[in-house]
C-alpha cells in the first residue's frame, strides 16, 4: 500500500483509531494497537480517557517505555489496581471501551476469535470467546481493527459468531453492543449501510477502491458522494506513538514467522533493562 | 492452624474425575508447580475449570490427565495458540465446553451465593450460547426481558499461586487479581501455592492486596518460582523462552516426549535446577 | 476533568422526586454534611436507598423530605432507635418498603450488571417477603429450586463521603466500605464529599483503598467533617454527644425545631462553628 | 437471680455464647456480648476462629482494650479488611457466625427485629431486618441471645419474623439457617423439640424451672431427665473477659435509661484515652 514517506501504515491505523476514543471511560490495553491507540487518544483527543496498563488492571498508569507488551511480560501493575469485577461492572455500566482484533469480520460485523470451520470440529481451533460475548452485548460503541484486510479476515459470514453483530444477531439484544467501526489496513469502516451492513466511511491515503473490493469478502456498501480520504496522521500524533514505543512493540503484530520471532525475543531482552531503569519497585512493594 | 504442606501432599487430596478451577490468566501467575505435579500424576478423567487458560490447560491435555475443559479462552496471549489445546479440539480428544469471561466468574458466583443460576445478557445473539448446553435462554420475571441463564459452577478443588501467604492460609495477590478470589471462594477445598510463606503479622500489613482469606483455603505450599514459565508480577515476569521451547517441542512427539522428561517428570528442584537454577532465572527474570 | 462543585452545586443537581442511594453505615461514613444541604433544601417527594440507614434517614424523614424509604435497616446502633423514622414508620406519614442488607446489594448490583433481578434465597421463610411487595417468588429454571427474585434498584443520584478523594473524582475509603461502591457504580449520577483532597498521584499510592473510580463519580466536594456527626475512620470517630442531643431534641417539637435551626438551616461552615469550631471537634473526636 | 458471688450473670452467658462456637470461620462482633464471646472463645475453646474487629470488616483483629464499642464509635480497621460482598460471601458459603440479639424469639425460632404490632402500623418501629434473613436461610449453625428473658422477649410466635425458625418457616429452605441456640440470662436452650420447637439444655446456676415457666410465653419443651446446669465460667474464662473489657462495655446492654447513657458518655471519654495510647495509627496511614 502507497503510503506518504513521512508516516507508515502502523501510524495511520493507530491514530484513526485513537481519533475514535473519547469521553471519561476505562480503555483496555490488551494489544499494542489498542495500548497506543489509547495513550495517543489521551495526549491529543480525549484527555479524559482512564487507560489501563495491563488487560484488565491498572487505570491512569504513567506510560512506560514498553507500554504494551509489558503488560504481559511482567504484568506490572500500576496506577489504581483494579478488579476483575471492576473491569465487567465498567462493561455492564458502559464505562470502557476497547480495540477488538477479530480471527474474523463479517458484513453485519458479527467476529470471530473462536475457530475456523465447524465448532464441534474445528479445522483451525482459536482461542475462545472471551469477553467479547460481553462486549457485544452491553457497550455503546464497540470497535475492531484487522491488520491484514483480505478475503480471509473480512468475510461474507464468519464461521462463528464470538462477537454479535447486526441483522440476526441483534433479535433480543437491541442497540447494545452493536458494532460502531472497523479500522483496517486499507481504510475506517462503519456499520450504517442497509440493514446494518459494512460500509465505508474513508479509505486510507493510497488506497483504491478497487483494492478493498478485491480484499473483501463480500460486498461493500459504499455511500453515495465521493469517498473519503483517512485523515492522515500529524506530526504530532507520530512523535507521541515513536515516543512511546522505542522498541516498536506494535510491528510485532504486522509480522509473521521467524522474523517475530527474532523481533520478539529482542523486544523482551530490551524490555528488561529498561524495566530496570523506570520500574518504581519499592513504592509498590512499601504500599 | 498450620496449613503448610507439600505439593505431593496436595495432589493427594484430589480424587480422579474431580472438578478443578485453576487460577490466574494465560501466560500470567498459573500454579504451573501444582499443575506440573498434577500432570505428571496418574490422575484421571479431570475436569479444568478456567477463565483464561494457557500453558496450565496446555499442560494438562498435552500429559493425558483432562476429560473435560470449561473455558473462555485458551491460548498463549503475544505467542500464539495453545498447541495441545488446539490439538484435542480440532481432534474432539476431550469435552469442550466454551463459556465466557463473565459467565465463568457468574458460574463461580452462583456457587458462592448458593444460587442455581445468574442471569445475564452475555451470549445472547452469539453462537456460544448455540454450542454450550449449560447455558439456557430464559425470560426476566418482572419484565419477560431476554436473558441468559448461567448455572453453577461447583469445583471441588481450586488451585491458585500467590506472591505470599500466611501458615493459616491467607494470601496476598500484588498484581492483577483474575479470578482466583472467585475461584478459592467457590471450592470445595482450595490449594494455594506462593513465593514466600510470610509471618500473618507481616502479612496483614498488605492491607486489601490480601484476597485470599484464610476461611476458604485447605493447604499452603511455598514454592518459590511456583508461577514459572507463567509470570507473577511484581516477583518476576513471564519466561517466554521457556514458553517459545515449549511450543517448539509440541510441534512433534519426540520433542514433547523430551520436554515431559526434562519439565514434566521432574520435581519442583530439578525442574528449576534445568533452567540453570534459581539465580539463572533470577538474572533472566527479575526486573 | 476537574470535578470539583459546592455543596450547593450538588444540591442544584438534584431533581424533585429523585431516587437516592445514600452511602455509609447507620452511625458510620454518612454523607451527613450533603445530606444536612438537602434537608433544609426545598426537594420534594425523594425516595431514599439505604442499606443501613441512621441519621442521613432520621434527619430527611425529620424535615419532611421523603416520600418513600428503601431500607434493610434504619437506626442509631448502640444508641437506639432513630426517632422520626420510628414516628414516621407508626404514624405511615411516608412510604416503607422493607429490604434486607444482602438484597438491597443484589438490588444495586443488578442495576450495575443491566439485568432486571438477581436470585438469592434470603426472605424465603420470612415475612420480608409478605410485606415487600418488590420480590417475586421464583423457581430456578435448571431444578425448579424456589428462589427470590429481587428487582433491579436504579438511584438516579448517589451520596457518599468518603476521607480522600482527588479533583477527578477517584475516591479513598480507609475504613469499612460498607456499599458506596455499589451505590457509586449503580447510580447515574454520583457526588462524593471527601475530607481532603489530594493530588492524584498523591491518591493512587492508596492502592486498593481508592474504592470510587473517577468513571463513577460527576461531582467532588472537599468538606472536612462532611460525615460528622457520623464517625469517618480513621480520621474521627462518631460524635456520641451530638446524636444525643439530636434523640433529645427529637422527643418534643420545640427541641426538634432548635436543633433545625442550630444544625440543619445553617451552612457547613457555621454548623462547625455551632460546637466550637474545628478544634474543639478536633480535641473531643480525633484518635 | 442468684449466682455464686464470684461471677456474674453477663460472665456466664459470655462463656455459654463462647462455647458454641468452633471451627475456622468468621464471627461478626456487631455487640458487646458477641464481640467478647468470640474473643473468648478463640482464646480458649476455637482458635481457629476469624474474629472481626468491625460488624463488617477487620479480619484477625488484634484486641483492643475497647474491643467492642470502639467499632462503632471509631469504626477503627486493624487486621485484613474485608468488604460487605466477602462478609456475605462469608454467610452464603457458611463461613460466618453471629450472636444475633433479637428484640423477640418464638417457640419455633423465628425472630423478631422489625416492629411490635402489624407491620403496616406498628405500635413499635424496630429497625429493619437487617441482614438476618440471610443468616436464616443460609447458615449451618444460627445463635442467638436474649438479656432479659420475658414474656415480651420470649413469645409464642413472634409479631414479625425478620429471622425463619423451624416449622413452617421451613418449608421452602430446607435445615440451611435453621435456629440452633438460644442463650438468655436464664439458661441454655436448642430447638430440638417437637416439630423443633424450643427446649431446654440447661440452666444457669440457681435458676429454677418455674421461673423460667413463668418467664417464657409459651408452654417449653423439656427434654427427660434431669435438667442440667449450664457449666459456669472458669477463672480462666472470667479474666479473660474482664481484662478484654476493662471499661465494662458488656454492662451496657444490661441497663437502661439515664444510668446506662451516663455510662455510656463515661465509656465513651474513656475510650479516646485508651485509643490515643494503643491506635497504630502511622502503620495505617503509611500503608
Amino acid at each position: 500500500m502507497p503510503l506518504a514517506p513521512e508516516f507508515n501504515v502502523d501510524e495511520v491505523i493507530i491514530t484513526a483509531m485513537a481519533r475514535q476514543l473519547h469521553g471519561e471511560v476505562l480503555v483496555s490495553s490488551v494489544t499494542a494497537f489498542g495500548s497506543l491507540a489509547a495513550h495517543l487518544a489521551k495526549r491529543r483527543y480525549a484527555p479524559d480517557l482512564a487507560v489501563l496498563s495491563t488487560p484488565e488492571s491498572g487505570m491512569d498508569v504513567t506510560p512506560m517505555p514498553t507500554l504494551t507488551l509489558g503488560q504481559f511480560l511482567t504484568d506490572v501493575q500500576q496506577g489504581i489496581p483494579l478488579t476483575m469485577e471492576d473491569i465487567f461492572d465498567a462493561i455492564f455500566t458502559d464505562r470502557f471501551r476497547i480495540w477488538i482484533n477479530p480471527s474474523q469480520i463479517d458484513q453485519y460485523g458479527n467476529t470471530n476469535i473462536t475457530c475456523i470451520g465447524d465448532w464441534h470440529r474445528p479445522k483451525v481451533a482459536l482461542v475462545g470467546s472471551r469477553g467479547i460475548p460481553e462486549d457485544t452485548s452491553h457497550l455503546s460503541e464497540t470497535f475492531y481493527y484487522i491488520l491484514n484486510h483480505s478475503l480471509r479476515s473480512v468475510v461474507a459470514r464468519v464461521d462463528f459468531r464470538s462477537g454479535a453483530g447486526n441483522g440476526d444477531s441483534r433479535q433480543l439484544l437491541g442497540r447494545h453492543g452493536a458494532p460502531t467501526v472497523l479500522v483496517t489496513d486499507l481504510g475506517v469502516f462503519t456499520f450504517d449501510g442497509p440493514g446494518g451492513q459494512m460500509a465505508i466511511q474513508s479509505l486510507h491515503p493510497g488506497v483504491a477502491l478497487d483494492e478493498v473490493r478485491a480484499r473483501t469478502g463480500f460486498e461493500l456498501y459504499v455511500p453515495p458522494g465521493p469517498i473519503r480520504e483517512t485523515e492522515p496522521p500529524s506530526d504530532e500524533d507520530i512523535r507521541i506513538i515513536r515516543d512511546a514505543d522505542p522498541l516498536e512493540v506494535r510491528k510485532l503484530e504486522l509480522m509473521s514467522g521467524p522474523l517475530a520471532a527474532e523481533k520478539f525475543v529482542a523486544i523482551y531482552e530490551r524490555e528488561r533493562q529498561t524495566f530496570h531503569a523506570t520500574y518504581p519497585r519499592v513504592g509498590k512493594l512499601g504500599r | 492452624m498450620d496449613k503448610r504442606m507439600s505439593i505431593d501432599d496436595v495432589i493427594d487430596r484430589i480424587p480422579d474425575s474431580a472438578t478443578i478451577a485453576i487460577g490466574g490468566s494465560s501466560i500470567s501467575r498459573k500454579p504451573m508447580a501444582l499443575v506440573r505435579a498434577l500432570a505428571r500424576s496418574d490422575k484421571r478423567d479431570l475436569t479444568v475449570i478456567v477463565d483464561v487458560g494457557g500453558p496450565d490447560v496446555d499442560l494438562l491435555l498435552g500429559t493425558g490427565r483432562v476429560k473435560r475443559i470449561i473455558y473462555a479462552f485458551v491460548g498463549f496471549e503475544v505467542l500464539g495458540l495453545a498447541p495441545h489445546f488446539r490439538r484435542a479440539r480440532q481432534e474432539a480428544t476431550a469435552e469442550f465446553q466454551e463459556w465466557t469471561e463473565y459467565t465463568v466468574m457468574a458460574g463461580l458466583d452462583a456457587t458462592i451465593k448458593r444460587v442455581p443460576f445468574m442471569p445475564t445478557h452475555a451470549t445472547l445473539g452469539t453462537d456460544v450460547l448455540a454450542v454450550n448446553p449449560a447455558f439456557k435462554e430464559i425470560r426476566d420475571p418482572f419484565g419477560q426481558e431476554p436473558l441468559v441463564a448461567v448455572p453453577a459452577l461447583a469445583p471441588d478443588v481450586a488451585l491458585i499461586h500467590v506472591n505470599y501467604a500466611d501458615v493459616q492460609g491467607n494470601g496476598v495477590i500484588l498484581g492483577d487479581g483474575h479470578v482466583d478470589v472467585l475461584c478459592a471462594k467457590a471450592a470445595k477445598a482450595t490449594y494455594m501455592s506462593c513465593e514466600r510463606i510470610l509471618s500473618s503479622e507481616e502479612l496483614q500489613r498488605f492491607g486489601r492486596d490480601v484476597q485470599i482469606l484464610r476461611v476458604y483455603s485447605k493447604g499452603v505450599v511455598e514454592v518459590p518460582w511456583g508461577a514459572h514459565p507463567t509470570g507473577c508480577a511484581p516477583d518476576y515476569r513471564t519466561d517466554l523462552r521457556h514458553l517459545q521451547e515449549y511450543l517448539k517441542a509440541a510441534q512433534s512427539e519426540d520433542g514433547w516426549r523430551r520436554y515431559e522428561t526434562e519439565f514434566v517428570q521432574v520435581d519442583h528442584r530439578q525442574y528449576l535446577e534445568n533452567h540453570g537454577g534459581p539465580e539463572e532465572l533470577v538474572s533472566r527474570l527479575k526486573v
